[in-house]
């Protein structure tokens, strides 16, 4: 499978850089290559995530986003808290998700969750929706799910 | 002041910056009316406070002693995709275990999928340990 | 500093003998494991505390603390914490076993 | 050399004996036992003459030599009477009991037993050296009780058997501390080498207490006051064995010690003092308490006892004769000592055939018990006459060989009185005199309550067909019966052959034995001893016809006092105190034991501390603190505090895990990674055991322990805690030397490598860690069997075979 | 400065943790205090990062890392508790 | 270097761990245990003798020169115990095979027995104070595992009361070391016993030492002795007797080897306490055998007062009391052996525990009783059993100490010890037999076998105890003059030379 | 509702690898650093305890089907017979013989018993943690 090479080279890099902290050696690389294969081999069936290089764009994309969301959002939360007289209506809430696979659905999720003011409770056991928790549910509800399709979209274009 | 000067500078500013969020963070635990929403303030802006002082503490080692830290940065990926899991299953569960929502809260769509009735909503459960 | 150890090593001491002293297994263990977590502050405090950098020869600094009460701490960490999970399994099974969660149930029941 | 195979001999053949009676399963056993005493005795008395002639046979087998502890075996005149005693009357036993015991008992084991008190008993005269006589002392305690037990069944052989043995080994146990401390004041084992610095003895402290401790195995063994109790219960042993064992010659070994020991401490006169007067009370206790006794062999056991007495006071006055009081004739002292040895053979003849008699009549008949018995003379003539030589002799009446040595024992008592010491006076002859006239009437009531009156009973006797036994039975006492007789008339050749070497034995700084043997003769004028003797006939007489209308004294205190009575409610109390103390603090509850373990932690450093906390503190070595240090700590401290209060096991287990991960990083801020390390590890795992294992828990039901209960929880808990600090910081402030942990800092070059914890646990102290982890294996191995192996069905305390 | 500043962060983080040892303490639900228990974790996290800024060692950065690590476990672990009173099944049915 | 030295623990460590593997075949189990107890008792043997021609003999660990590495230091007293603790270990085993049965051996039974010994081994041959204490827990891991074999209620209650004391002294142990650390910094034996010598044993040393005291008399059951009666009879009768044989056995060296070679420099202060505590151990070892009507909690009383016995010999201190000692420790290992087997072997084949429920068991089983018999004389300390010798020389040395309370109790302790087996005996072997032959259980040979060996080993030590003196002697001297022990361990001429 | 752990499972599929290397880099770089066999070990421990409560044990052990005992076992076994090699060769016991070893991938290693040593250390660590767990679980549930 190609995304166990991955992983392994993933693997083997983690090495290189654990062990030769200044200088990087590909000697190193090679051993954590092997290292990798030791750890793979123990751990092969349970592989299945795909992961692929070439997104790496998208997913810097998806992080900056993410990044300006997080920011955003802490302001808000952090307002609230300090605010003297608490003005919040907090309520759980559902959301379909056009996301199907568990990686799509596992990155709203904690992007959503890392994102202050609103976090997953539930998927639903056929992970086509959400139950979301949020801070103020009045407030932003229109909000979070502007915030939920950017995300969306920006996972999609990282997956498919 | 030279560039590592400077490094070492926002490398503590962002320290002493996320200090002052996980403070700020922890009153929220104090104030927030019910679990769920102290949890938006403890796992959320704590790992915010905690990401920043990390990459301070980075940064102040790739300025004072020009020595990239892998660990630190493990640590931050460590925390930036587990921080987010455990407070997602913390609600979880504390929803599960029916520890109830706050009174100002105004909408619950989980309710009846969950426990299959109608929302009680007074009851803020001691202590949900199951016997 | 060795002074503000010693305290807290002190007040560990008489939280943990307390928990000794109770009825419920969960307490007598949880007594056993702080008192665990005391003695090692103090074999740790017995060797001075702070006297020199961490005990690693690649880092820089010309003394360094005293290892060997470290070595020995890790040692007892160790063991404790087999004879904490024997010890809590075998609450566990006497749990199972009789439906009591400390002894004088389970010697009441015994005498019967 | 012939003395170590003469001890020998009866243990390999006590060894043998079992294995040939699963070949031999008959009677024919004893015919196959009798040769080994026989010819014993035949051995011995071929050393009669040069043990006359004054020398002494010593031979010694090295055993341990560290504890100079060595079979050395000494043939003396004093042996040789128990020697010829113990194999003589050895013969005698066993021939009878031959016929006296059924084919259906355990012959096998009883005549095991046999040889093997046999054997011991020979050792006990034999040795020279105390500690081996000590083991052979014990042996014969144990060959008692195997015998004394041999009817284990019966509820009374075992209380007997226990009653000899716990009494007979206390004395026998402190007889030995008594040697240990002998050995202590000469550095020898040997008596004989004792004997040569007896002079220096008294001066030591040890002396007195050795004395006295030796005499308690002395007195125990030969049933004394008051150990006198285990005597009667012992009756339960088969006749032959209380003919043996408990009249002839067992008992006798504490009269041995004694006239052993009067070299070493007779120079004493608190040695004079306790023999004699122990002695004489022991006379007169039991010849008192036979007269009540209605079983005829509970009498004969207390005439035993009464009769042991009367030879230990003559032995006690005879040791006078060493004591230093100027213009005393020493003869009459001497002779008194002489008095006793002669005693001491003539009781085990006439006691042995007394014993055998009472058997057989016993056997004939099925009972001993004198109110059933009467008017056997008419059907049992020989056994009668027999019986009637005995008692006579025994109630010191001529022609029988006891009223020799009876007139002796009364000129002895009356020679005493003259001694010159405190506390001795008219009296002691009077207790002589009184103790006889009840001898007298006891001897009485075997003849006539037995062989005469109640005629009314004949028919039944005739019915179970009473009549002698065969003659095999009768050859044993009447052997006996012969020597009380021949003693009469000849006993002066008893003395020359036996009794002067055995004097020489008991007076070795006397010089010429001659001078210590006094010549015996039926007739010796109309003396004092004669009047007390027609005195005692007379009143006697009186008071054995009058027995019914004077018995009930009996019933008053202080006449019914029975020391038996204390020995049985000692034994009660120390078992029911014993229970009931035992379980008072052995409560089985571990909150008891932590309790008595930490007092004691706080008794003991508490007073420790108390006498040295004016050392300095020196807080002068202390390492500055943080403010968030401090905070930490401060935490630390609260959260511990806060598990005691908090009422679910969820909360303690969080408070626990945060502490376990506030004391790595007070870890981290000691300078310590690895223990952070591993102690964030350790304490997840932990925590997570903790949850596995509690789902099935109740809920933590709040502890309310009595207020004083918790009063002293408190204060166990902050004095332990005080303790340790203040301990601490003692240490702190005086600390002593440096570490040497310097050496390690060159782990570098020494292992390669630079981390020094790692170094000292991978190699400077790899033991250490190996057997660390086998620790861990052995936990993880033990809750994997805690889990797995359960008991299918619990309870009945089976294991599986 | 910068000593000042890293000074008062490690002090904040200190003051922090003993808030969230309170939470902990007072509850009330089981999921506070797993929550602060969280917070703990995390704050300590951060505090050893200064803390070795402060020292000027990398000794304990592998401690920053093992902490993140199991304090995820640990939470995980008590979520599990609480909502299924099982942390490790057998066979889970799905 | 004398690398023969750690085979008496690397042994059985090696094969108890090999057998871990191989749970299910029991002919492998047993001949591998067997041989690994039996092998290590004849290397005991052989040090022993090396010992009479070379001295003290000693092995560094990994080479490092004490007192920086850890090192097991062989003398006398050490290996005697050693030789002694394989010897019983292994015909205990004998006992375990006929009787444990297939369910506890698949359990690991023999590993666990063999973890024991090494436990064991290692804390008599350590020259290390940390490393006493690691020894020491793995003596009680394996100790635990056993107790719990078979998980009868009764057996987990007493565990969970066992372990936690044992918890708590282990703690006692550590906060020990650690003051000792910090006043002396060592943990090396000799070099704490030099070092104290050196700076004379100041209050600060007397307060540690107490603490000391403290743990090891709780190991040995020294006044501290609650926990034993309990434990010792909870488990089957071939743990119970290696228990009743090895465990307290441990804490007695210890507390010997501590209070001669390194705290012997206030002897009014330590030796008195010991001396008191002592004699109340016996006393309350003595009221206990008398409290109880069950075996195997008479039994276990017995353990206690031999614990008084022995001891009392380390609190008179000289020569000849220490020989004593070391002679009853010896002796008393068998003899407790011998003790728990015929007294488990008859619960086991009666069912039945109280003596109130069994009489005239001699007819069914003459050789267990006469075993019994002969068990109880010598732990009477009846000649000439092997009891017999270490009580003359405590005796003697008790006199020479001038300590006649503890002479009068330790004597009259014996007294205690009859009575209490005697009751035994006599209840239960004799009386009316109630267990008809069609309905006795079976007793094989090879089940016997095991106490019979016990036995003759009780009659040959007290009759050839002269064998053995020369080892004894050695060991007691070595004991009252520890600058020989100090003297081995810090070579100061080698030490010189670096 | 049944309950949908899909977000645990993604992230720890990845965490767990993270947490794995770690642990032996940990046991790798004790030598020098903070780490070792233990603590190594207790985190390659840690990352099989992850699993376990992601997953359940029967899905675990199709994909690491080991007796853990044994691995305890042989980690133990490890330790032992290492510092037991060193009197083949008439050194004392646990010499830990050191040297450098020109090795085709690690390069220049320094290699000594001591990492057999510890390797030991870290096996028996994971085996003796995870029978723990596994024992109780299987028990509870
Ligand atoms: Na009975
Ligand atoms: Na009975």
């Amino acid at each position: 499978m190609p995304g166990q090479l991955l992983l392994n080279l993933f693997i083997a890099f983690l090495w290189m850089l654990l062990i030769d902290e200044d200088e990087l050696r590909f000697s190193t690389f090679y051993a954590g290559f092997l290292v990798g294969i030791g750890i793979l081999f123990f751990m092969h069936r349970f592989f299945g995530t795909r992961f692929y290089l070439r997104r790496v764009y998208a997913v810097v994309r998806l992080f900056f986003i993410f990044v300006s969301e997080l920011i955003q959002s802490s302001a808000v939360v952090l307002k609230q808290i300090l605010s003297p007289r608490l003005k919040i209506e907090p309520g759980i809430f559902k959301y379909e998700t056009i996301l199907r696979s568990d990686v799509e659905i596992t990155m709203l999720s904690m992007l959503l969750t890392l994102t202050p003011g609103s976090v997953v409770m539930e998927v639903t056991p056929e992970s086509d929706a959400l139950y979301i928790h949020a801070m103020d549910v009045q407030e932003s509800r229109d909000g979070l799910i502007k915030q939920l399709k950017n995300f969306e979209k920006a996972i999609m274009e990282v997956t498919r | 002041m030279n560039e590592n000067e400077i490094g070492e500078f926002i490398g503590a500013l962002l320290i002493l910056l996320g200090s002052i969020f996980s403070v700020i963070s922890v009153f929220g635990i104090i104030r927030l009316p019910d679990v769920y929403t102290r949890s938006h303030a403890a796992t959320k802006s704590s790992t915010l406070s905690v990401l920043l002082t990390l990459i301070g503490v980075f940064l102040y080692f790739l300025f004072h002693d020009h020595f990239v830290s892998v660990r630190v940065l493990l640590g931050i990926v460590f925390v930036f995709l587990t921080a987010p899991v455990a407070g997602h299953l913390i609600i979880r569960a504390a929803y599960r275990s029916k520890v109830g929502l706050a009174d100002i809260s105004v909408e619950d769509e989980l309710y009846e999928v969950i426990h299959g009735d109608k929302p009680v909503k007074d009851e803020e459960t001691e202590d949900g340990e199951r016997s | 500093m060795e002074t503000l150890i010693t305290l807290l090593v002190g007040v560990l001491v008489m939280v943990a003998v307390y928990l000794l002293l109770s009825r419920n297994f969960v307490r007598i263990i949880l007594g056993t494991a702080i008192l665990s977590h005391a003695i090692h502050l103090l074999i740790l405090t017995m060797g001075g505390l702070k006297k020199g950098g961490a005990p690693l020869l690649t880092e820089e600094g010309s003394t360094y603390t005293d290892a060997l009460p470290q070595a020995l701490i890790l040692t007892a960490i160790v063991i404790s914490f087999a004879v904490t999970a024997f010890l809590l399994v075998l609450a566990y099974r006497i749990y199972r076993e009789t439906g009591a969660d400390n002894l004088d149930d389970v010697r009441r029941e015994l005498d019967d | 050399m012939i003395i170590p195979i003469l001890i020998l001999v009866p243990f390999l053949a006590s060894l043998f004996v079992p294995f040939l009676y699963t070949y031999v399963r008959s009677k024919k056993i004893g015919w196959m036992v009798l040769p080994v005493p026989l010819i014993l005795f035949v051995i011995l008395s071929f050393q009669i003459p040069s043990l006359a002639s004054g020398e002494n046979l010593f031979h010694t087998i090295r055993w341990l030599n560290a504890a100079d502890i060595h079979f050395t075996t000494h043939l003396d005149g004093l042996s040789m009477i128990l020697g010829l005693l113990i194999t003589g009357m050895g013969t005698l036993v066993v021939m009878y009991s031959i016929y006296y015991l059924s084919e259906r008992e355990a012959l096998g084991r009883f005549y095991m037993y046999l040889l093997l008190f046999m054997g011991s008993m020979l050792g006990v005269v034999f040795s020279d050296n105390v500690l081996v006589l000590y083991v052979f002392w014990e042996l014969t305690s144990v060959s008692s009780f195997l015998l004394i037990a041999f009817w284990h069944q019966r509820k009374n052989s075992r209380a007997g058997a226990k009653k000899a043995m716990l009494i007979t080994v206390t004395g026998g146990i402190g007889m030995l501390v008594g040697f240990l401390m002998l050995h202590q004041m000469t550095g020898t084992y040997s008596i004989q080498e004792m004997i040569g610095m007896a002079g220096t003895l008294p001066t030591y402290d040890l002396f007195i207490p050795a004395m006295l401790l030796i005499l308690l195995g002395a007195f125990t063994k030969s049933a004394q006051f008051p150990f006198h109790i285990w005597l009667p219960d012992a009756m339960e042993a088969p006749t032959p064995v209380s003919a043996y064992l408990h009249s002839a010659t067992m008992v006798k070994a504490g009269i041995y010690l004694v006239a052993r020991f009067i070299p070493v401490f007779g120079e004493s006169e608190l040695w004079f003092y306790s023999v004699t007067f122990v002695g004489l009370l022991t006379l007169l206790w039991g010849s008192f308490n036979a007269v009540r006794q209605n079983d005829l062999k509970a009498l004969l056991a207390y005439s035993t006892i009464s009769q042991l007495g009367l030879i230990m006071s003559l032995l006690g006055i005879g040791s006078a004769a060493m004591l230093d009081i100027p213009g005393a004739d020493k003869t009459i002292y001497t002779a008194a000592a002489f008095a006793g040895l002669f005693h001491l053979i003539n009781h085990s003849t006439f006691k042995g055939a007394l014993f055998m008699i009472i058997g057989i009549v016993d056997h004939e008949l099925g009972t001993r018990d004198i109110r059933k018995l009467g008017g056997l003379a008419v059907f049992m003539p020989i056994t009668f006459t027999i019986a009637l030589a005995g008692s006579f002799s025994m109630a010191g009446l001529p022609p029988f060989n006891g009223f020799l040595s009876k007139e002796l024992f009364l000129e002895a008592s009356l020679a005493v009185q003259h001694l010159a010491l405190p506390g001795v006076h008219i009296w002691i002859p009077i207790v002589a005199w009184v103790a006889s006239v009840l001898t007298f009437v006891y001897c009485m009531i075997i003849v006539f309550q037995t062989f005469f009156g109640r005629q009314q009973q004949q028919p039944a006797w005739v019915d179970r067909g009473a009549h002698d036994p065969r003659p095999g039975m009768l050859v044993a006492p009447s052997i006996l019966g012969v020597m009380i007789v021949g003693l009469f008339f000849f006993p002066n050749v008893l003395g020359k052959w036996i009794l002067k070497p055995a004097m020489a034995a008991v007076y070795p700084s006397f010089g010429n034995p001659e001078s210590l043997v006094p010549h015996i003769a039926a007739w010796h004028g109309l003396n004092p001893a004669l009047w007390m003797t027609i005195g005692i006939i007379l009143i006697g007489t009186i008071l054995y016809i009058f027995l019914r209308q004077w018995r009930r004294i009996y019933t008053i205190a202080p006449f019914s006092w029975k020391i038996d009575n204390i020995y049985a409610l000692l034994l009660i109390q120390l078992e029911g105190n014993s229970y009931h103390l035992t379980n008072k603090y052995m409560t089985g509850h571990l909150h008891r034991y932590f309790t008595y373990i930490l007092l004691f932690f706080i008794a003991m450093m508490g007073t420790a501390l108390s006498f040295v906390w004016r050392l300095a503190f020196n807080f002068s070595e202390d390492s500055v603190v943080t403010v968030n240090e401090y905070i930490l700590v401060m935490v630390m401290m609260s959260a511990a505090v806060a598990i005691l209060f908090v009422n679910s096991r969820l909360i303690a287990i969080l408070l626990n895990g945060v502490l376990g991960f506030t004391v790595a990083f007070l870890f981290v801020v000691l300078r310590a990674p690895d223990l952070a390390l591993t102690q964030i590890v350790v304490e997840t795992v932990t925590t997570v055991l903790f949850l596995l294992t509690f789902r099935f828990m109740p809920d933590w039901k709040k502890e309310r322990p009595r207020r004083p209960v918790k009063v002293l929880n408190a204060f166990i808990a902050v004095a332990s805690g005080l303790i340790v600090i203040i301990t601490a910081l003692m240490v702190q402030g005086n600390r002593l030397f440096d570490p040497i942990s310097k050496y390690f800092e060159d782990a570098k070059t020494l292992t390669g490598g630079g981390n020094i914890v790692n170094a000292i646990l991978g190699d400077f102290r790899a033991f250490d860690t190996m057997l660390e982890i086998v620790v861990l294996l052995i936990g993880g191995l033990g809750v994997y069997v805690l889990i797995k192996l359960k008991d299918k069905k619990d309870g009945d305390g089976n294991e599986n075979q | 400065m910068i000593q000042t500043m890293l000074a008062i962060s490690v002090v904040l983080f200190a003051v922090t943790i003993a808030i969230a040892v309170l939470r902990l303490i007072i509850g009330p639900s089981m999921p506070d205090r797993v929550i602060a228990m969280d917070v703990v974790g995390v704050n300590l996290i951060a505090m050893i990062g200064v803390v070795s800024v402060v020292y000027g060692t990398k000794a304990y950065l592998e401690v920053i890392l093992i902490l993140g690590i199991l304090s995820f476990i640990s939470t995980i672990a008590f979520s599990k508790y609480i909502e299924r009173g099982v942390i490790v099944e057998r066979k889970r049915d799905r | 270097m004398t690398n023969a030295l750690v085979l008496p623990v690397l042994i059985p460590l090696l094969t108890a761990i090999v057998l871990t593997f191989f749970r299910n075949s029991f002919i492998l189990q047993r001949t591998l245990s067997f041989l690994a107890t039996a092998s290590s008792a004849g290397i005991g043997v052989y040090l022993l003798l090396r010992i009479q021609s070379e001295g003290i003999l000693r092995l560094d660990f990994g080479g490092w020169e004490p007192p920086y590495g850890i090192l097991f230091v062989g003398d006398s007293f050490a290996l005697l115990l050693v030789t002694a603790a394989a010897t019983v270990t292994s015909i205990i085993l004998l006992y375990a095979f006929s009787t444990i049965g297939e369910a506890f051996e698949k359990m690991y039974v023999y590993p666990f027995m063999l973890f024991l010994l090494a436990g064991v081994n290692g804390s008599f041959l350590t020259g290390d104070v940390f490393n006493l204490f690691v020894c020491f827990e793995v003596m009680l891991l394996a100790s635990y595992a056993l107790l719990i074999l078979g998980g009868r209620k009764v057996q987990l209650v007493e565990a969970f009361t066992y372990i936690t004391i044992n918890v708590l002294a282990s703690w006692f142990f550590l906060l020990a070391i650690a003051y000792l650390y910090g006043a002396t910094g060592t943990l090396n034996m000799a070099q704490l016993a030099e070092r104290v010598a050196e700076n004379g044993q100041g209050p600060v040393l007397t307060v540690i030492s107490l603490i000391f005291l403290l743990v090891f008399s709780l190991k040995a059951g020294l006044l501290l002795y609650f926990w034993l009666p309990g434990s010792y009879s909870a488990p089957p009768a071939a743990i119970a007797a290696l228990f009743g044989a090895l465990l307290t056995k441990v804490g007695i060296y210890a507390l010997i080897r501590m209070f001669t070679l390194v705290f012997h420099h206030s002897p009014e202060i330590t030796q008195s306490i010991i001396g008191i505590m002592a004699a109340l151990t016996l006393i309350g070892g003595s009221i206990g055998a008398l409290s109880s009507s069950n075996i195997q909690q008479i039994i276990a009383y017995n353990v206690v007062i031999a614990v008084g016995f022995i001891l009392v010999g380390l609190a008179a201190g000289n020569e000849v009391a220490l020989q004593g000692s070391i002679y009853y420790v010896l002796h008393d290992m068998v003899a407790k052996a011998m003790l728990f087997l015929a007294g488990g072997l008859m619960i086991s084949l009666t069912g039945k525990a109280k003596i109130g429920e069994l009489s005239g068991l001699i007819r069914n089983y003459p050789t267990l009783g006469w075993l019994f018999f002969i068990v109880m004389l010598s732990l009477t300390g009846i000649p000439p059993f092997s009891g017999f010798i270490g009580k003359v020389l405590l005796g003697e040395g008790l006199i020479e100490a001038e300590t006649y309370v503890l002479l009068t109790l330790a004597f009259l302790s014996s007294l205690f010890v009859l009575y209490s087996l005697l009751r035994i005996f006599l209840n239960c072997f004799m009386g009316e037999a109630i267990i008809g032959s069609e309905e006795q259980v079976v007793l094989k040979k090879r089940t016997l076998l095991p106490i019979v060996m016990l036995g003759v080993l009780t009659l040959a030590i007290g009759i050839g105890a002269d064998a053995i003196a020369p080892f004894v002697n050695d060991a007691a001297s070595t004991l009252v003059n520890p600058q020989t022990y100090i003297e081995a361990v810090l070579d100061k001429e080698a030490l010189l030379k670096k | 509702m049944k309950i949908n752990d899909v977000i645990l499972r993604t992230v720890t599929k990845i965490v767990v690898f993270i947490i794995l290397t770690f642990g032996v880099e940990l046991f790798i770089s004790g030598h020098n650093d903070p780490g070792g066999g233990f603590s190594g070990g207790l985190v390659l421990a840690s990352a099989l305890l992850l699993l376990y409560m992601t997953y359940d044990i029967e899905t675990v052990h199709k994909g690491i089907p080991f007796d853990f005992k044994k691995i305890a076992g042989l980690g133990v076994f490890l330790a032992v017979a290492s510092s037991a090699v060193p009197m083949l060769f008439s050194n004392q016991f646990l010499n830990q013989a050191k040297g450098e070893f020109a090795l085709p991938v690690f390069g220049a290693t320094e290699l000594s018993m001591v990492l057999l040593f510890e390797a030991g250390v870290a096996l028996t660590v994971v085996g003796v943690v995870v029978t723990i767990l596994l024992t109780i679980s299987e028990d509870v549930s």
